[in-house]
């Protein structure tokens, strides 16, 4: 019962921050909704028995992710005449719900029809440090390599592609 | 509060990160809407894992995390670069790929 | 002795990736070119030389390509190939000498692309295989056109290639729906010819084929692609245009036209052979007033190209024969007409009639090779031209009296641009361009004699080649009622 | 193989000769006349040799080479034959051309295109030659087609100038306009007889079997070619523009010999038109009008040149008469006495025009019979000749051809006839009078004449007075001894020996009057003349034909081609691809305007995509 309840305030805070993060005008805005989602988020794992992926969620995507965009955010030094004005903000709102309906109904009629209504059981280390890791380096060896080559493609990626843009 | 709830959850996340990348011209909207979208599908993946007690699905999750912040630096680069250029982070103005830019 | 026609067909194509490989350097790109078209030149003799003229198709190869649809890679050779064949191999070496200078490495690929385009399609007999090379031969002119070409030269490659890839795709659904009702009625599927031949097709696939050749070859009405991209096209190209694909365009007619659409052939004959007419007469007008020696000479390549049609399309022994001799000795004046129409463009930079005059003041040697390759259009006795405009006279007045009448006019239609064009090209006081222009070297002389030398002999001796046909027609028409 | 041999010779030696011309840088004089001249000097002694072999009673020779062409039903053999039409026509052809090939050495010395005119000249030669000894039409064809090409290219010499080239165009196209009839002919012949055989003799075994209708049409065609290369109405017009070549090339080819392939070609086909004796009228027809309208012309002319053109014209109008009334052997022997007395005259002219350096109008010469007696007299005796006075040679033959016209059905051709003999003698001694005789106009004091340029016009002067007496008519004691060894197929009546007489004495005295009429107008001078009159206009202005067939042909041709090219191209064709292309292109504007480089708007599209398809997905769940 409880866990419904931490369940119910949590999916709030994800769908509020959720839209507020794509309704607010203002870009901080935006980044502070954005962030309390993924807090949420990280909750979520943690109701899911996802032990590992709750910090790992907390420490990367908020803690880093949200922080390199804060920091960007704020570096760029975007004052308010370079927002872009979007005037019809709601109407575009309006056309994506439009667009985007069918398709989550579409994902959700998917869902419904191909998952068990119940969680199995599962062994207390279920989603702990030691077992993931244990499985990730028994059977995930390849793609966590191919992971760790495309982070630091990305990395030096980032240097080039912002450095160019500093020359021109 | 079955694992329905948890998919739902998931989906309609997905669908606001959708909303938001159709709706917005504010680049940095985008961005943390297509992280948005990316993140509801971790969180699918996580619900899956634990539907089948299969930890396969936290570990692709995990993998997913490290894709997003890679994606990030990614995207917050470019951000950078092409605010650099134009002096504008509204999509409306980087219409390079149309067909009076060519000509 | 079964693979020869691949060597023939396929050597250049060798020469090309050798080429790519080794990362040729111009000379090395050179000798490859020449080497390939030389041997080309060799096989395609010693081909002539075993060649059987009481026989049917020779030298056939098939191989099974694309298993499951039937189609195979078929060649072989018969009569009328063969002489495209000769032409084909005389012409390239001859190109490649005019282009001697070239030092665009694409220019040479691409020369070795078309030759291996140009014979696969006169020699395949795959209604798939042909139409890739039928294809094939298009890309490398379309490049050329669009890379080295002048005058609004894109334009005229879009055209060129929008137009003729209209008719190929015609043409496409028509094999398409040829080979399907093979499949329905024999249950295995084919594309060769002479499985093909066995049905009867009606009237709406053989306009596929009609279409895609009346373009190509071009007939009157299907032209406006033509004088636009002879006028802008560099000179191989043209040459080729109009010395091969025009040709091949009257070939298709022939090869396919007599074997598939026997019976509804006859159904379009009156206005194909009223068509050719027109087009006999309306180039020749067309050419009068043009202004430029490119684009004329298009007009008069229209002009003896619809003749070819007509000999063609009266289906007799005369009209085939002159048609086919027509062929050979057109293809060989044109190439020459316009390889000399290139040399003038290299000197000065010009083909405006108007800034031309003098030349033969300057340069008596170009002006004697010149006049002669315009008289050969021109039909004059002692060329080749002469015997094959006189053997279409004949047939079409075997066919009718009228059509007779307005075939002879081709003894007119030429001279009415021909001898007015010499006069401003060759004759008269010297331009501001053609001041000094410089006469034939003996590479250029070398390039040319070939040419003069078998045209004269064409015309003097024609019974030296007219028995590799004829005895071919005869058993063609021989089984006809 | 002495026949291959006339034909073989000159080809070759031309082709050596411009070899030589274009690929070395020889331009020795004495090399290239010795070889020029040599060849046809050659083939004259040949020809003389058969030819004599012929008189003697040999058998008529037939060679042939190879096999021409040889598809279905038609086998064209290289054939040659040498009987007795072709030996008098060789033996004149290649005696008269060696003697034109001697007095070009003398002209064109010193021109930088020596090698060239010979290379050329000796290319007519074998052409000539070809179709006089032609076995089959074809091959008369060719040979008729490159007569024509030689024409050209010899009229054209002066390339320079871009007139010369008009007239060497103008020639071309109405030689090959009359070519035009001619295959149509040649074509609807073959077609009727064509199946056992296309000699002339095979030919003529079978012509009994041809529709008559059919044969008239081929009579009336074949009669179209010959109007083209022997300069008759309609087709005449090139002929005085034909002038403008090097004079010994007018004498040669547009006097003496290639001119005359009209009536030579009628009179190899005189089976064939002794079966359609109304086509024959029409060419006797034809040919009276052309010897007036010709002889008229000639009178107004004040260039040199022109007056012999319109002259040759009008001679050749006689000899149509005479093929046409079917008086073959008459018709043939006024060619070959024209030829030696056309030449000469034109071979004179040529002198007077060196001499002169290149003056040719008439007005402005005079007194030159004190400077150049070599030259005067043997033109004397040409004018002579040409004007029918007894007993030279123009005399018989021109007596032949009116005495075949009076005693025909159509006695108003001989009438005729005899008027055109008053104009030709007035005109012809209006020029003798106005070059040599009247006072000078021009300030030389002393003119040289080479050796050259006068010496071959002696053989032709002997030529030109004694040549008559081969064909003399029996009435003068001769037996018709030409026409009699020709032995065509003559139907002509023959007149009385008195009516003759007073026929040859009417035309004697015809010719005197128009000297007589020359002479009191010309002896003491005259000055060019101003036409008041309208007619004299017309004349002058050869009754405007040239403006009519260029306001008639060639304006609207152009206009017709510009037209195609506007309209039918540009408009038409282009016009209806266009309305697809641009009906393609406006669509495409349309959707290019969702192309707009927004990639946001791609996003958009392709999940409105998506999202169709969910729906549609949806539903069918």
């Amino acid at each position: 019962m409880s866990e419904s309840i931490i369940f119910y305030v949590l999916a709030l805070f994800l769908i509020g921050g959720a839209s507020g993060m794509i309704t607010a005008r203002r870009t901080i805005f935006s980044a502070a909704s954005f962030m309390l989602a993924m807090i949420a988020l990280a909750g979520m794992f943690a109701l899911l028995n996802q032990s590992f992926l709750f910090l790992a969620q907390l420490l990367v995507a908020v803690g880093a992710i949200i922080t390199l965009s804060m920091l960007v955010i704020v570096s760029v030094n975007i004052s308010e005449r370079y927002i872009p004005k979007e005037p019809h903000l709601g109407r575009d709102l309006l056309l994506g719900v439009v667009i985007a309906a069918p398709i989550v109904a579409l994902i959700i009629t998917a869902l419904r029809t191909h998952f068990a209504a119940s969680f199995a059981p599962i062994p207390d280390t279920f989603g702990t440090l030691a077992s993931i890791g244990a499985t990730l380096f028994a059977s995930w060896v390849l793609p966590f390599e191919l992971i760790s080559l495309l982070l630091l493609a990305a990395l030096i990626g980032a240097v080039v592609i912002s450095r160019k843009g500093e020359r021109s | 509060m079955s694992p329905l709830h948890f998919l739902l959850l998931g989906t309609l996340l997905f669908g606001i990160g959708l909303v938001g990348v159709i709706a917005r011209r504010n680049l940095f909207v985008v961005y943390m809407s297509i992280e948005l979208m990316l993140s509801a599908v971790n969180l699918l993946l996580a619900t899956f894992s634990r539907i089948r007690g299969d930890e396969g699905g936290a570990v692709l999750s995990l993998l997913l995390i490290a894709v997003i912040a890679a994606e990030a630096a990614i995207f917050l680069a470019m951000i950078i670069a092409l605010f650099r250029a134009k002096r504008s982070i509204d999509a409306h103005d980087f219409t390079q790929l149309s067909q009076e830019h060519n000509a | 002795m079964d693979t020869v026609l691949s060597w023939i067909i396929f050597m250049p194509l060798l020469g090309m990736a050798l080429g790519g490989v080794l990362r040729a350097s111009l000379n090395l790109l050179r000798l490859l070119a020449f080497g390939s078209s030389l041997l080309v030149l060799a096989l395609a003799l010693a081909l002539a030389w075993h060649f059987d003229a009481d026989a049917g198709m020779q030298f056939v190869m098939i191989a099974p390509w694309i298993k499951s649809y039937g189609v195979t890679y078929y060649v072989g050779v018969d009569a009328f190939s063969l002489i495209l064949v000769l032409i084909i191999a005389l012409l390239m070496p001859l190109l490649y000498l005019y282009m001697y200078r070239e030092a665009r490495h694409g220019y040479w690929y691409l020369m070795m692309a078309l030759q291996t385009g140009v014979m696969g399609a006169a020699l395949s007999l795959d209604l798939m295989l042909f139409y890739l090379f039928w294809e094939t031969m298009l890309l490398p002119v379309f490049i050329m056109i669009g890379r080295y070409g002048s005058n609004n030269h894109p334009f005229y490659a879009m055209k060129l290639l929008v137009m003729t890839v209209f008719g190929s795709m015609a043409m496409l659904l028509s094999i398409l729906y040829m080979g399907y009702g093979f499949y329905a009625e024999h249950g295995f599927w084919s594309f060769a010819l002479s499985d093909l031949a066995q049905d009867s097709h009606g009237a709406l696939v053989a306009a596929g084929f009609l279409l895609a050749f009346a373009i190509k070859i071009p007939l009157p009405l299907f032209h406006t692609w033509m004088a636009g991209s002879y006028g802008s096209a560099p000179t191989p190209a043209v040459v080729i245009m109009s010395s091969v694909m025009a040709k091949l365009g009257a070939y298709g007619l022939w090869r396919f036209g007599f074997s598939l659409f026997e019976g509804s052939l006859h159904h379009f004959e009156p206005y194909l052979i009223a068509l050719a007419l027109f087009g006999l007469l309306f180039f020749a007008l067309h050419a009068v007033m043009e202004r430029d020696l490119r684009r004329m000479f298009a007009y008069s390549s229209g002009s003896h190209l619809s003749l070819i049609a007509l000999g063609i399309m009266i289906q007799n022994h005369y009209g085939l024969s002159g048609a086919l001799y027509l062929i050979a000795t057109h293809a060989l004046a044109s190439a020459g007409i316009f390889l000399m129409i290139g040399l003038i463009f290299a000197r000065v930079r010009t083909l405006e009639i108007a800034q031309l005059g003098g030349i033969a003041q300057s340069a008596p040697k170009f002006a004697f090779f010149f006049a002669f390759f315009a008289l050969c259009i021109a039909g004059v006795p002692g060329t080749g031209g002469f015997v094959a405009e006189l053997l279409i006279i004949i047939g079409a007045f075997e066919y009718g009296l009228a059509t007779g009448v307005l075939a002879a006019t081709t003894i007119l239609a030429a001279i009415l641009f021909i001898f007015w064009m010499l006069q401003r090209v060759l004759f008269g006081p010297q331009s501001r361009q053609t001041e000094g222009f410089v006469d034939l070297g003996a590479r250029e002389v070398a390039m040319l004699a070939p040419l003069v030398l078998l045209l004269l002999l064409s015309g003097i001796a024609p019974n030296l080649f007219t028995p590799l046909f004829e005895p071919s027609l005869a058993l063609m028409l021989g089984g006809r009622p | 193989m002495s026949l291959a041999l006339l034909i073989l010779l000159p080809f070759g030696s031309s082709l050596l000769l411009g070899m030589l011309y274009l690929f070395t840088s020889l331009r020795s004089e004495r090399l290239y006349a010795l070889i020029g001249v040599g060849a046809p000097l050659l083939i004259s002694l040949i020809a003389l040799w058969l030819g004599y072999g012929q008189l003697q009673g040999a058998e008529s020779l037939h060679v042939s080479l190879f096999t021409w062409l040889s598809i279905d039903a038609l086998r064209i053999e290289f054939a040659l034959s040498f009987d007795h039409l072709s030996a008098v026509m060789m033996a004149f052809v290649s005696v008269i051309g060696t003697l034109i090939h001697l007095f070009a050495v003398g002209y064109m010395r010193g021109d930088a295109g020596f090698g060239k005119f010979f290379a050329y000249f000796n290319f007519f030669m074998g052409a000539m030659a070809l179709l006089v000894l032609a076995d089959n039409p074809i091959i008369l064809f060719i040979g008729w087609e490159l007569v024509g090409l030689a024409s050209y290219l010899l009229i054209g010499f002066y390339h320079r100038e871009s007139a010369n080239v008009t007239a060497a165009n103008k020639a071309f196209i109405a030689n090959r306009v009359g070519d035009f009839g001619f295959i149509m002919a040649l074509v609807l012949l073959f077609g009727a007889v064509g199946e056992g055989g296309f000699s002339f003799s095979a030919i003529e075994a079978q012509i009994y079997s041809v529709d008559h209708a059919l044969l008239s049409l081929i009579g009336v065609l074949l009669f179209v070619g010959a109007m083209g290369k022997s300069a008759q109405i309609p087709l005449y017009v090139w002929l005085p523009d034909a002038m403008a070549g090097p004079t010994p090339v007018s004498a040669l080819i547009h006097a003496a010999t290639m001119v005359t392939a009209g009536v030579y070609m009628v009179a190899r086909f005189d089976f064939l038109y002794v079966l359609i004796p109304a086509v024959g009228l029409f060419i006797a027809v034809i040919g009276i009008l052309s010897a007036l309208l010709s002889a008229l012309i000639a009178t107004m002319q004040s260039d040199i040149k022109k007056i012999l053109a319109y002259s040759t014209m009008s001679q050749l109008g006689y000899m149509f008469v005479a093929v046409g009334l079917g008086a073959y052997g008459a018709g043939i022997f006024h060619v070959f006495t024209h030829a030696f007395f056309k030449a000469l005259l034109f071979m004179g002219v040529g002198a007077v025009i060196i001499a002169l350096h290149h003056e040719q109008n008439i007005f402005k010469m005079g007194g030159l019979r004190r400077f150049m007696p070599l030259v005067f007299y043997p033109m004397l005796i040409a004018t002579l000749a040409l004007s029918g006075v007894a007993p030279f040679a123009g005399f018989f033959s021109k007596d032949a051809i009116l005495a075949a016209a009076v005693a025909s059905e159509y006695p108003l051709f001989g009438v005729l006839g005899l008027v055109v003999a008053f104009l030709t003698a007035y005109y012809m001694m209006r020029l003798l009078l106005l070059v040599f005789v009247a006072p000078a106009k021009h300030r030389h004091t002393s003119l040289h004449v080479s050796p050259y340029l006068s010496l071959p016009l002696l053989p032709l002067a002997l030529g030109s007075a004694v040549a008559g007496f081969w064909g003399m008519g029996g009435a003068y004691g001769g037996g018709d001894a030409l026409t009699h060894f020709l032995s065509l197929s003559d139907y002509a009546h023959h007149l009385t020996h008195k009516s003759e007489y007073l026929l040859a004495l009417l035309s004697n005295l015809i010719a005197f009057a128009g000297f007589a009429l020359a002479y009191r107008r010309f002896a003491s001078g005259a000055r060019e003349p101003q036409p008041t009159a309208l007619f004299e206009r017309w004349i002058l202005e050869r009754f405007y034909v040239d403006a009519l067939y260029h306001a008639l042909l060639v304006v609207p041709l152009r206009r017709i081609s510009l037209w195609c090219e506007r309209i039918v191209d540009d408009r038409f064709v282009d016009g209806t691809l266009g309305l697809f292309s641009g009906g393609y292109r406006t669509l495409a504007t349309h959707f290019s305007t969702l192309q707009n480089g927004n990639v946001r708007h791609y996003a958009l599209y392709f999940l409105s995509g998506v999202s169709l398809l969910s729906l549609l997905l949806l539903w069918r769940l």
